[in-house]
């Protein structure tokens, strides 16, 4: 698009900085024309303007809106800075080949869904010999050992797994984030690798379709991959963080 | 998917159809109107606005109006003035209204008709090779997947339409359509240059044709696929906003007096007269026109109604058959309205489609979304809008205009188009193949409701024949809609054509007609 | 629901007061890890907490996001006032009866759709014969004569035939309100009223899915009807609101 | 519609499980399980927690373990106390756990038996009748149209699910699930009273069915609709949440042991066994059963993986009839889990959905909505949720669990349900005699994909067979996920039972297996 603005841009309806929204909610209140007004007052209360709203659907002592507002509000897009895992991202050939040139030996990964947590499908994506969408998982690298602990693992067995094995890496994938059930599990897990003495010796990374790697980070995690992320991000992130950790 | 339908009755319709437009033809060749006269000056190469904004075709149109001259034609007199002073149509255009006609020495029609005629097939020849230019070009893209996904920009400011058409036609749309502004139709003139104020739509106008038409071709060009470019030609200026369409590289428009009629109140005479004229120049330009049956079920009720647009299809194509237009340019409107509370409305909606299709198997049919059962629950509109993506790849439709989440709210934004265009991606690659997989089950509620339709249909025109189409409309056969035909906008600009009337164009693409025409005039006298 | 307190009440995701929202956009600005946090900014900028961004899709030039954000503030339900249009509905019957006993002669409304708006389908369903959703239209009232001018009434136009026709009602339908046409329009349309010192006289109603009476009576009308609307009701308003006057 | 698929495959399959289950059952039956021990504990009247809030039927059965003793069963021991002291099984219990059965002077088994017999055939007629009061409940007030619509709420909380499940079935909802807290399956107990806790979920306890159950018969009473309950049996305690569930007058149960094996990884001996005690009381209390094979295709592609949801339905099958199940309680699972990407996905969902229809005519199949390929465009999730109830009002599904929009995001919200409920709704009205009125092509995409899947179950139940269930599951052939046999969640809780084993209520309810059990005995020794 032409001729924006970037230190003030808003929402784009139909019309350059027009500022239009859509929502919808939920108001605990019979539906009526007094809910009506009271999900317009929400929306101004929030600072939006012009609110409109579209659709009121009874749902039998609440009541749905579909609203339209404008928002006043702009954000300068120039001065965004986001903290994002920056590497470059190698083959599974390459990666090979790097291992063998640079570390001369086989990287051991470990990995696993903690905590409460079974969603293995992302977990497996990332580790098993057939990959996802085309891209080969962890275990069919050849420089590469990945033990895939599975689901539901106890972060105490993850860590006394990863000392028993000598793992480089900790992989952990955390789907489950209702409750912040995630963030509980997961500072539990940097907890433990402190007390054990590990954290400064193994590479710990997370992933999962709400991790990201601002998030991971501000947890003390090395990395975060969220959705869309295959083996060979990861494995190039481990692989030259233990490149660059020999080199210091 | 095959309906088992009676051929007898499509025979019938068509028959009838013919008989319906006979009379009404017979008497649009008897008459002119403005627009057709300022269609010709622009095509003669009249063009431009005068200092208070007025076009010059209608400067010199309104001048031989007054002046009782417009009987013989415009291009008659501006003949006149090119062959006294040797000068360019635009200069004859503004010797015209300064009065000069009066003080020129009339040469014989005979000496005027040799400079038209040559001057009409120069013209027509140039933008012939436009139009195979475009063709051309059509074919080394190619041309998306059908349906074909058409989609509205209505910005009201062409700078701004250019972008999210561009946008748009980058997220895969086939076809791009600039919405006019609200009112435009009633205009009896085409306001000029770019504009960026318009009312829920932007001007139609040459140069905002010109700059979407090249905005499109370098999208086109960089993506490999040619986007499409629709314009409105219905209304009380659809001979010029034709050639506009085609001095500007315009593939579709949206064409149809019927539509003027019921939903613009544009007077009957004046608006038939003006199709004639316009699908003249669609059928020698190659643009395909869009027709706006399916405008009817916004106001009648798609169930009880049905056949209705389908009766006016078949009119619709006889008058465009007789303006020399092959069945690939004749979009068809029809349109998925049938209430969504309505039990097996989906089987209802299935058969009026794939009725549509098998009656104008040639027909590049465009087909409308959901429109008047879309309330403001976008989520709602979102599976209804599902379903019409559904039917439309089932029963293979053409021109597919995307439903829209916000339709009963406002003019498409962004993401309206952008999701529009997710839902249709999805239905057409996951239903690709269904159509050709079902069978209608004989004499179950599907095969009985294109029965029924169908049958109805022909009925009605029955009716029309005996009553006549005029009488029909009046009555509120269409649509629900009551039109007069000595009522209606633009009554004026219709006159009758004298006897030694010129016009090079309709004489060059009548063709096989003009002989006919003649006839009329003899047996008249 | 139980236990819900009406002078504070917000959005009602899964949980009591959650003030769980839904939101959808465009932001001008290219996809990436960018443009989802210049998303998220935007709603904490707006007052939101703990902005989600579930989707976020390349519109080739914008981007277009789904988010889910809790909304802070509440609204004082108990406070909300509405103006509405406070009246007994009667039926077609109990109307004309009304008509009969109370002003003994035909009451005469006029109406159609002004300006530059041709959607008749709603002054239709309130005024022709067949009515809509098996409510009989005005024209079938026996107390009442009905006269629908249709689509695109100049303003100066429908006062005329007021005056000609001696109508004791003026309804007006206006569907389209893109850029405010409906309020230039109707600000105008009661100018000429004023103007013409009809005002007091004619009983001044609007209808439309985006009216409500509230915004009728900011523009100086009697009364107004949005969506499902029907003969009823509006003649119900009309023939009481003559009597009152008649009464006065 | 009909699928032209060839019996004599769907016939061999059958047999196939038949063998598949043969080995297994004779297998189950000489062992039991604490889950099972419990669940008789419960059934003859042991209830509540004890001062740690551990339920006193895991204090019994704890104790007989550590002792040594409960290879009896447990009714045995708790029949011993009973009789000796002559007191309620409650406080039998209690005298258990402190030790009273090594005080007591222990009664024949022919004496225990006749007490035990005596005792379940009073608890089975009271659940009996219970069950027919609420048969007749279901017939008075009548069912909603198929498919029923299916929602669940998860709010963790008892007092929130209630107002939320309540304004759900105002709305329409024929049937409400509670789903129960992440991590629930894995406890080896069930958590008393009522709960406010919970994580994606309510635990499921006795109080919470029962404060849940009186909720909704008030509505449906109000309403004039049965209102059906369904939770969770799968997991370490599915025997026990069945009798909780027929306490309670739940109507359905997720109940399926080859789900906890692969999904939450409890030991396949142990699972197998509690199920089939837990379908013996479903088949006697009128359960509907939901089986799990729609999760496979949450791990496993639904394209190349399709088969092994209708392999594992045949075992299912089997598995349900061993317990004396009628078809008519089957709620075998399936799912629209077809990648939107794929080009005529929509077409194999109806070959599936038709298919897994024709092979199970009388089952109430229980149809799954899209999960795995929603993402968080919620918009684009409504769509995908348009074509599955397509999918279900077309080839006519029963029970039929709603898309939730918020799918990827989050355990639904309230308008998610709402949502849900509109879209069904406009669905199976607007599509809802579609699949009458079409036929499939024969040999064309959908006949061929519906042969495809269905031979390929066939062949996959040829190799199960041959290696044994255990050795398959071993091998990865179910949602591509593989469980050894002696590993896994809950193992230690099952044991072989010894030859003077009592448990009155299995003897009742096996019947006939009742002989060819005690015959199995007989040729072992
Ligand atoms: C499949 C599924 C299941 C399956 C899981 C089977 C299995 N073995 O994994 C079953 C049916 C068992 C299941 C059960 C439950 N589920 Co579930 N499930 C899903 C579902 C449909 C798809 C998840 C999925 O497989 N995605 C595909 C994978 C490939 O994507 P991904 O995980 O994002 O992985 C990619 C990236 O994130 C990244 N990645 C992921 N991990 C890692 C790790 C590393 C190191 C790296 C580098 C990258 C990486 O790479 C992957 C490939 O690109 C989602 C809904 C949805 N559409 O998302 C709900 C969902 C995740 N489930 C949910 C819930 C609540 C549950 C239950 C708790 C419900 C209940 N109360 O019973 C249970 C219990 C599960 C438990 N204890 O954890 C919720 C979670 C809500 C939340 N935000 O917390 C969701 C969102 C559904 C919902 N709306 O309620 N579920
Ligand atoms: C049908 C329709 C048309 C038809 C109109 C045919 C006709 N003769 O009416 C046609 C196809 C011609 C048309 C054209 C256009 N339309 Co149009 N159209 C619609 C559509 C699909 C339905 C409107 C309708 O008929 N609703 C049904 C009636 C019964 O409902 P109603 O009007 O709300 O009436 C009820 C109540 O409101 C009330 N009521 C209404 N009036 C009155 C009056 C009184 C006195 C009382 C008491 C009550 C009352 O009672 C009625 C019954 O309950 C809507 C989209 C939608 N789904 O809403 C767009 C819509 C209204 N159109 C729109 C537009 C922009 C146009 C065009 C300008 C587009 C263009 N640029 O070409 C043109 C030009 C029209 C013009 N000059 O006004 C926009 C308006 C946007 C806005 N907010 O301003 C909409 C929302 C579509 C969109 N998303 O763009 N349209
Ligand atoms: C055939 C046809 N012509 C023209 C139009 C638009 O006309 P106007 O610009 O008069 O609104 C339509 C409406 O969609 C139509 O169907
Ligand atoms: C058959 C069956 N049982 C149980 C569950 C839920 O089990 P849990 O409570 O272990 O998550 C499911 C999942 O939807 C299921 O399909």
């Amino acid at each position: 698009m032409n001729n924006i603005d970037l230190t003030k841009v808003r929402p784009y309806g139909d019309t350059l900085d027009d500022g239009m929204m859509q929502f919808s909610f939920t108001l605990p209140v019979p539906c009526g024309p007094q809910a009506m007004e009271a999900a317009k007052v929400l929306l101004l209360g929030q600072g939006f303007e012009n609110p409109a709203v579209t659709a009121m659907e009874d749902m039998k002592g609440t009541t749905y809106f579909v609203a339209y507002a404008r928002c006043p509000k702009a954000v300068n897009f120039s001065e965004i800075y986001v903290p994002t895992v920056d590497f470059p991202v190698f083959e599974m050939e390459e990666v090979n080949e790097l291992i063998a040139k640079e570390l001369g030996r086989k990287v051991t990964v470990i990995g696993g869904c903690t905590g409460s947590d079974a969603h293995t499908v992302g977990i497996d994506a990332i580790m098993n010999m057939k990959g996802f969408h085309g891209h080969y998982g962890l275990e069919r690298y050849s420089g590469i050992r990945a033990i895939n602990l599975g689901a539901q693992v106890p972060n105490e067995t993850m860590v006394a797994r990863a000392i028993q094995e000598g793992a480089d890496a900790i992989l952990v994938s955390q789907v489950v984030t209702q409750k912040n059930a995630h963030v509980n599990n997961l500072t539990n897990l940097i907890e433990i690798l402190e007390a054990e003495g590990l954290r400064q010796k193994v590479i710990a990374v997370i992933g999962g379709p709400r991790i990201s790697h601002e998030f991971a980070t501000e947890l003390g995690f090395d990395a975060g991959f969220g959705p869309h992320s295959y083996a060979e991000d990861v494995a190039s992130f481990v692989v030259q963080e233990l490149i660059r950790r020999k080199k210091n | 998917m095959h309906l088992p339908i009676d051929p007898s009755l499509i025979e019938r319709s068509r028959l009838l159809a013919e008989r319906i437009a006979r009379p009404v033809l017979s008497q649009i060749k008897l008459q002119s109107t403005v627009s057709i006269e300022r269609a010709v000056l622009r095509l003669l190469g009249v063009d431009g606005v005068d200092r208070d904004g007025i076009p010059w075709p209608n400067r010199v149109v309104d001048y031989l109006l007054e002046n009782g001259m417009l009987e013989r034609g415009a291009a008659y007199w501006l003949g006149q003035v090119v062959l006294d002073q040797n000068c360019s149509a635009q200069l004859a255009a503004s010797e015209i209204v300064r009065g000069s006609l009066s003080r020129i020495k009339e040469k014989p029609l005979a000496e005027i008709r040799e400079w038209g005629d040559v001057r009409a097939a120069e013209r027509l020849s140039f933008l012939r090779q436009n139009r195979e230019k475009r063709s051309e070009k059509r074919e080394t893209l190619g041309l998306g997947q059908k349906p074909w996904k058409y989609l509205i920009v209505a910005t009201g400011n062409i700078y701004e339409d250019i972008p999210q058409a561009v946008a748009a036609a980058r997220q895969g749309a086939d076809i791009i359509a600039v919405i006019r502004t609200t009112g435009q139709s009633l205009l009896d003139y085409v306001p000029y240059g770019p504009t960026t104020e318009g009312m829920g739509g932007t001007y139609a106008t040459g140069e905002n044709f010109h700059l979407m038409r090249q905005a499109l071709d370098e999208v086109g060009a960089e993506l490999g696929r040619y986007i499409r470019l629709v314009n409105y030609a219905s209304g009380l200026c659809m001979p010029e906003i034709t050639v506009l369409a085609a001095q500007n590289g315009l593939d579709m428009l949206l064409n149809d007096a019927l539509y003027g009629i019921l939903f613009r109140d544009i007077n009957i005479r004046r608006t038939l007269t003006d199709q004639h004229f316009s699908r003249l120049l669609c059928a020698s330009f190659g643009i395909t026109i869009n027709t706006g049956e399916d405008n009817y079920l916004t106001t009648a009720d798609a169930v009880e109604e049905g056949h209705t647009v389908l009766a006016s299809q078949f009119i619709n194509e006889r008058f465009a058959l007789e303006a020399g237009m092959k069945p690939e340019l004749m979009g068809l409107g029809h349109a998925f309205e049938i209430d969504p509370n309505r039990e097996d409305g989906l089987l209802d909606e299935i058969a009026m489609a794939q009725l549509v299709r098998q009656v104008f198997p040639d027909a590049p049919l465009k087909y409308m979304p959901p429109t008047k059962h879309i309330n403001g629950n976008v989520f709602r509109a979102y599976a209804q809008n599902t379903l019409f993506n559904l039917v439309s790849a089932m029963t293979h439709q053409d021109i597919h205009l995307l439903g829209m989440l916000t339709e009963a709210i406002h003019t498409p934004f962004l993401s309206d188009r952008y999701l529009g265009l997710l839902n249709a991606d999805y239905l057409f690659k996951t239903a690709r193949h269904l159509g050709e997989e079902l069978e209608v089950k004989e004499g179950g509620r599907i095969a009985l409701r294109a029965e029924e339709v169908l049958s109805a249909a022909t009925s009605m025109l029955e009716e029309v024949e005996q009553a006549g189409l005029f009488e029909a409309i009046a009555a509120g056969r269409f649509a629900a809609i009551c039109r007069k035909s000595d009522e209606g906008k633009g009554k004026d600009g219709v006159f009758l054509k004298s006897e030694n009337y010129f016009n090079p164009f309709s004489d060059q693409l009548e063709g096989r007609e003009k002989v006919i025409n003649q006839a009329t005039f003899a047996a008249k006298k």
